[in-house]
């Protein structure tokens, strides 16, 4: 792989961001910007994870947004917790949903979300959990392509239906929201606006690299010959499901960080989140910048939900019209994104079938 | 105790009643204070001759008079009939004075009638009559009941006749053992919540009887459960016919053809929009029609989603073949632009589509309500289904659907002219995809789909029946998780049971197998 | 007529046919010989379109074919009865014999009694399925399927590949009934040197990817032909 | 284990049967075959080559039948990279090369090593390593290719270089399925040279339908009909036997 790509999008991102954050603190840049940004770097965080297993390992997950969603939740979670008693009603014990809802006692399952440090931590631990456990299934019993991307699918499905029912205990419909304090800090002041938008810097680049350097290993090898050709690494002796579920398992974690980091970013979160439209988004966006760049991933994310921004708020009608029609263009004339625009011209490479078996 | 005290005053009436009153019956009523009139009401409703009917509702109309010789005339709105023979009579005006009423005649006019009309000549008003009185549990009525049940012709009507009887013969204080204990049996054999409410509610019983009471509502209980299993099976297939609707198109795009048709639930919107439309045009211009409109608009549903799905197989999807992800990935795109179609033409909000008369109401059949409305997508989705088996098995264009997807390539020589069968089974399949009548929203479609794709991943892809099975069960299992689990819950768990069903059987509960499936 | 001028045809980068030309005329059987994978098949998919050329022209009936799909060759006349068979195994065997219904007109779409008289074993079997039946009745019903499209060509790739010495001679009748009639050419290709030398009408030899001996079957020295036959 | 296994013994095939669908593609099939042996399949279309070594290398689970290999393992349990591991090592009919990887990488992937992630994830390249490959593309002629994405091969080098990934297994039984399809006159000679060289420290089974390659390799050769064996002998042997020419050789 061209470490090019990879340095430009380093400096672009860093740099960026600390333009922005300088800029900011000037004045010059108003802080919904910053968080705009912000939030394109968390969705670009998600999207890498997508390149990572379906660029590389061939995985379409169509329900990675649940994995963000999580991360977000488990976030979500701690930040209300230092609502304390500035909510509503005022309870020291209780978020207020769960006082409307007439709750006694906080659920066992909130415990711990006082501190961030286990936030965070069930921030990657649980899409990571519940990546290992479905993938487990899934590789193991060999369900591969369509098959997968339609359970990954019903896996998020599900996941919706779950969150939105207020005995979840996660606050149902309305979600999370009315976050005051992020570490002790208001989270409306511009300084932690700042901080939130180098950190989600920091992360896409930190996750960038550690995405870049898997599929470099001798690892990535074996994983892109698993995406082309499964059943020839088993016949070498690799077990393939292993290599997958490594990779969904890490690509599930740069998910959940991606909304932990996008939670206190927006300032909500709620069961939509978990709707399948949304990981079929990431994925286009991966598509848009090109499947199996990584880089790309990170360009598609930015340029899309930079151009959703201006549709939305230029021409709200046309916005659905312009994303539909994105995904039909981008498949049926640019099967390898905007990066594969730029992709050194091999000589033409050796699709066509061999020799048919017999003559 | 109510019903004991009625059984004392009838007692009472017959051991007070004159010699005369067993020659006529009508006597009474040509009595003077109302304790006559009331006891002559019950003496009549118990003799029951062919005109006691007419009499009390006349008596209850104030239309009965009485004359001199305790003679007695109905009046009509033309003149007077005798009130024992029917006839017309021509009595002297001045004589006649109007049978007094009050609330105890009253009271005794209305259970001497509830009694009567066990006699009616009308079928519908002596199972009604005869239903009344089960209720009731009158001891009162028990020698009425009797005569009517021996004189009952209609056998479905003498049921309920012995029925009530049976519950009669529990109440009252004066019957025998045996007599009741048929009774408890009668009534176990009617099975119904109302019968083990009686049994259960039992009083002044002897011990064998509380026994055989006991043991009757145990039985009657275990019917209801498998009554309340029917029902919940009929209500799991409709739900399952309306699963089929739209999975049956995608069984043939997807498991047919390969092809991830993300747009099939707009598809089902499309249908559902044309419905739509086609209802407005007939209140707009034709109202006569309405009843009629579901048969208009299906075909026309089927036509508007065949024709735009050839034309996206066609425009695009041509383009995709063998790229499964990537067709999944555009007819995405397409959704999200038919969506925003839809909702730019006819709005946002849920649109009113209407049911026709005879879709609604709904009828008995032992245990189970059956609702008109389910009975009618489950009755459809079967026609649709044999129409569409029987398009694949007995037309040229199945038969050519068929060969090409066993080989293409012999197909192809065989001078199958390959695209237009692939645009034609995919407008076959777009159009197939109807859904059930119901409001239309430009988001319709997407609660389609998962399911869809679901039941046709469960039963095994590329095999109708295999999609008819799957459809019907998880209809069916849906139907039976909810109660247990709530809607939500019971969706989810559904979903889970799935996911590792397929991680289980990846090609679904009946997978084509052999050589053509391995290469 | 059907003539092959000069088509190269690639799998890929592997190279098949080198410049092959040949003719076949109504009423002659013309018969490609040659061992295993020398590009017999590969021409005969050149003709039927199942595989495209890179450089050449395939003229059939004066006009140039090359570029149509195979659907519409099949619609020109030009039938095939592929190696393996290729029968549509869940089909019955009357519809796999219907499926060639699609090249006629509507009014011609009836299995003529004619095709039952060939192969009488197919009309006991019309309700069998096409993958149920034996090798040799598969092969018999390859040839029924082509010929219910009444073609003007006719390509047959080893027929008697893995088939019962009883049915080879069958096959080999019917063949020679077809020559007979004068209406139709037919492009055979084979393994089996007697069985082709009794039917052919030419006799075009090829090894590698290229023809090497042509002739009447009378002006060839069969010693020859047998000599880039043999192992 | 029965009496015809011992010491010698690389394979053994016992009244292996497969159907597909009620299509019988392996018939009661029995082979057996001593260590160090190249042994030559041939066979019509259909008559269960294929489907043999996919039994042998687990793809597909017989319906009946036992198939041992080395003294006593029985490999109709185990799946395909256990297998792989026990020293199996198969090219395909159709070459199946990592296309986007270099040659060199093809040949790093297929080394004998630790196959787990947790090995590849960090495992750096050893002079060994480099060493190992340097000495096989040497033998596979692809020195000067090795830097070329697979997928830009010629049909004839990616045979090859799966040759070359087989070798790289260090198996003790490679199955080769028609190594020469769709290769110059020039190209045969050499793989069956190749093959001759490599069969010098293990043993081979080859599929193949080109009958001037299989008398090129001088080998026993096993005939199949209807999945299961018509013939079995030296070449000369199985060519002029008229079962063999009826169904398969003709003339």
């Amino acid at each position: 792989m061209n470490k090019l790509p990879t340095i430009l999008c380093l400096i672009a991102i860093l740099g960026g961001t600390a333009l922005l954050a300088f800029g900011n603190t000037t004045g010059a840049v108003p802080t919904y910007a910053v968080s705009l940004v912000g939030k394109y770097l968390c969705y670009a965080i998600l999207a890498l994870a997508v390149d990572l297993v379906w660029g590389f390992a061939g995985i379409l997950s169509l329900g990675h947004a649940a994995f963000f969603a999580l991360g977000g939740y488990a976030m979500g979670m701690y930040l209300m917790r230092q609502i304390g008693t500035r909510g509503v009603y005022g309870n020291p014990l209780l978020p207020d949903f769960m006082v409307f809802l007439n709750w006694k006692e906080l659920p066992w399952y909130w415990t711990g979300f006082d501190n961030p440090m286990f936030a965070i931590l069930v921030a990657m631990a649980a899409p990571g959990l519940i990546a290992f456990i479905f993938g487990w299934f899934a590789f193991r019993s060999r369900v591969s392509g369509v098959y997968l991307s339609i359970i990954t699918q019903a896996l998020t499905y599900a996941l919706l239906l779950a969150f939105f029912r207020n005995d979840m205990g996660f606050g149902g419909n309305n979600g999370l929201t009315d976050f005051k304090d992020i570490f002790g800090f208001p989270l409306q002041s511009d300084a932690v606006r700042r901080a939130l938008l180098i950190a989600s810097a920091l992360f896409l680049a930190a996750c960038l690299l550690a995405a870049r350097t898997i599929v470099t290993s001798r690892f990535g090898k074996v994983l892109i010959a698993v995406r082309d050709t499964e059943s020839r690494t088993r016949f070498l002796g690799y077990r393939p499901e292993r290599y997958k579920l490594f990779v969904f398992v890490v690509s599930a974690v740069m998910a959940g960080i991606g909304g932990a980091l996008y939670v206190p970013q927006v300032g909500i979160i709620n069961p939509s989140e978990f709707a399948p439209a949304n990981s079929i988004e990431a994925v286009i966006w991966v598509a848009v910048g090109g499947r199996g760049t990584l880089v790309g991933a990170i360009l598609g994310a930015i340029l899309v939900n930079a151009g959703k921004t201006f549709f939305t708020g230029a021409l709200p009608e046309f916005w659905l019209f312009a994303l539909g029609a994105l995904f039909i263009l981008v498949t049926l004339l640019l099967p390898k994104g905007i990066l594969g625009l730029f992709a050194r011209r091999e000589p033409p490479p050796a699709a066509m079938p061999a020799p048919e078996p017999a003559e | 105790m109510r019903p004991l005290l009625r059984l004392l005053t009838l007692l009472a009436a017959l051991l007070a009643a004159p010699a005369w009153a067993q020659d006529d019956p009508f006597a009474g009523l040509a009595g003077s204070s109302f304790d006559d009139i009331r006891r002559g009401i019950e003496t009549l409703a118990t003799a029951a001759p062919p005109q006691a009917a007419a009499t009390i509702t006349a008596l209850q109309q104030g239309a009965l008079l009485a004359g001199p010789d305790a003679a007695l005339y109905i009046k009509t709105q033309t003149g007077f009939l005798d009130a024992r023979t029917g006839q017309p009579a021509t009595p002297d005006v001045d004589a006649l004075k109007s049978v007094r009423v009050n609330n105890s005649v009253r009271r005794a006019a209305e259970a001497a009638m509830g009694g009567l009309t066990l006699f009616a000549p009308d079928p519908t008003i002596r199972r009604s009559a005869a239903e009344a009185v089960l209720k009731s549990r009158d001891a009162a009525a028990l020698p009425a009941l009797a005569r009517a049940i021996a004189a009952e012709q209609d056998p479905a009507i003498r049921t309920i006749m012995q029925q009530a009887r049976a519950a009669a013969t529990l109440a009252s204080p004066d019957t025998s053992e045996p007599d009741r204990l048929a009774a408890v049996e009668t009534l176990r054999a009617r099975g119904d919540i109302e019968s083990r409410a009686m049994l259960a509610s039992l009083t002044n019983q002897s011990p064998a009887v509380i026994a055989a009471a006991a043991t009757a509502v145990t039985a009657i209980d275990r019917m209801l459960q498998l009554w309340g299993l029917v029902q919940g099976i009929f209500y799991g297939l409709s739900l399952g016919s309306v699963l089929l609707l739209a999975a049956a198109g995608l069984a043939i795009t997807f498991g047919v053809m390969g092809v991830i048709n993300m747009a099939h639930g707009e598809m089902v919107m499309l249908g559902a929009y044309t419905t739509f439309v086609v209802q407005e045009v007939i209140r707009a211009h034709a109202p006569f029609l309405f009843e009629a409109s579901l048969f208009i608009a299906v075909p026309l549903a089927f036509l508007v989603a065949g024709i735009v799905g050839i034309v996206i197989e066609r425009g695009m999807l041509r383009f995709l073949y063998g790229r499964p992800l990537e067709t999944l990935l555009a007819t995405w795109g397409l959704s999200l632009v038919m969506q925003q179609t839809v909702r730019s033409i006819f709005g946002a909000s849920n649109r009113e589509v209407g049911t026709p008369a005879w879709m609604s109401g709904a009828t008995q059949w032992g245990g189970i309500t059956i609702t008109y409305n389910r009975l009618v997508i489950i009755v459809f989705a079967f026609l649709v289904l044999a129409a569409l088996m029987a398009a694949l098995r007995y037309t040229a264009l199945g038969l050519r659907m068929r060969a090409v997807t066993q080989n293409r390539r012999m197909a192809a020589a065989m001078g199958i002219r390959t695209p237009w069968v692939d645009a034609l089974t995919f407008g076959l399949g777009s159009g197939v995809a109807l859904s059930q009548i119901d409001n239309v929203s430009p988001n319709l479609g997407q609660g389609y789909i998962i399911d869809s794709f679901m039941v046709v991943v469960f039963g095994g892809v590329g095999n109708l029946w295999g999609t008819v099975v799957s459809a019907l069960t998880l209809g069916i299992v849906n139907k039976f998780l909810e109660p247990l689990a709530g809607a939500v819950l019971g969706k989810i768990t559904v979903l889970v049971l799935l996911i590792l069903f397929i991680q289980r059987k990846p090609r679904g509960m009946f997978p084509i197998k052999g050589r053509a499936v391995e290469a | 007529m059907l003539e092959v001028k000069n088509i190269v045809l690639h799998y890929g980068a592997a190279i098949a046919l080198r410049e092959v030309s040949l003719t076949a005329v109504p009423g002659e059987v013309t018969c490609l010989l040659g061992r295993n994978g020398v590009g017999k098949t590969s021409l005969l998919r050149a003709v039927t379109g199942a595989h495209p050329i890179s450089k050449g022209a395939i003229i059939w009936e004066g006009s140039d074919i090359s570029r149509l799909p195979p659907y519409e060759r099949a619609r020109r006349g030009i039938a095939s009865v592929p190696q393996g068979r290729d029968i549509f195994p869940l089909l019955s065997v009357r519809e796999n014999l219907e499926t060639g219904f699609a090249v006629l007109p509507r009014a011609q779409r009836k299995v003529s009694d004619e095709i039952f008289e060939l192969f009488p074993i197919l009309k006991t079997m019309l309700g069998r399925r096409g993958g149920d039946l034996s090798g040799g009745q598969q092969q018999q019903l390859a040839i029924a399927r082509a010929l219910v499209m009444k073609p003007r060509l006719l390509v047959l790739d080893e027929p008697t590949e893995g088939i019962q010495p009883s049915i080879i001679k069958d096959i080999g009748r019917i063949i020679a009934l077809l020559r007979s009639r004068g209406t139709m050419a037919i492009l055979l290709v084979e393994q089996y040197f007697d069985f082709a030398h009794e039917l052919a009408s030419q006799i075009v030899v090829m090894d590698r990817g290229d023809i090497v001996l042509s002739g009447r079957p009378d002006e060839l020295d069969e010693a020859d032909v047998r000599r880039r036959l043999s192992v | 284990m029965t009496s015809r296994t011992h010491a010698d013994t690389i394979l053994y095939l016992d009244g292996v049967s497969v159907s597909f669908d009620g299509f019988k593609a392996l018939n009661a099939l029995s082979l057996y075959m001593e260590k160090g042996e190249m042994r030559a399949v041939i066979g019509p279309n259909g008559a269960g080559k294929t489907t043999m070594m996919d039994v042998i290398t687990g793809k597909t689970r017989p319906d009946e039948g036992k198939v041992v290999f080395g003294t006593n393992t029985d490999l109709t349990a185990l799946d395909e990279p256990a297998i792989a591991a026990l020293g199996i090592g198969r090219k395909f009919q159709k070459p199946t090369v990592f296309e986007p990887h270099t040659v060199w990488d093809n040949l790093l992937l297929a080394l004998a090593n630790d196959r787990r992630p947790r090995f590849t994830l960090w495992a750096r390249q050893t002079g060994e390593e480099r060493d190992r490959i340097e000495a096989i593309l040497a033998t596979i002629r692809l020195a000067d290719q090795r830097h070329r994405q697979a997928g830009n091969l010629s049909h004839g080098q990616k045979q090859w270089l799966e040759i070359g990934m087989l070798l790289a297994q260090e198996p003790q039984l490679l199955l080769v399925d028609e190594p020469v399809a769709g290769m110059t006159d020039a190209e045969t000679e050499q793989t069956a040279e190749l093959l001759r060289e490599i069969n010098k420290t293990r043993s081979v089974v080859v599929v193949e339908h080109d009958m001037h390659f299989v008398r090129a390799l001088g080998v026993k050769v096993t005939v199949l009909h209807e999945g299961s064996v018509l013939s079995e002998g030296t070449i000369d042997h199985v060519s002029n036997d008229p079962r063999v020419i009826e169904v398969y050789l003709g003339r």
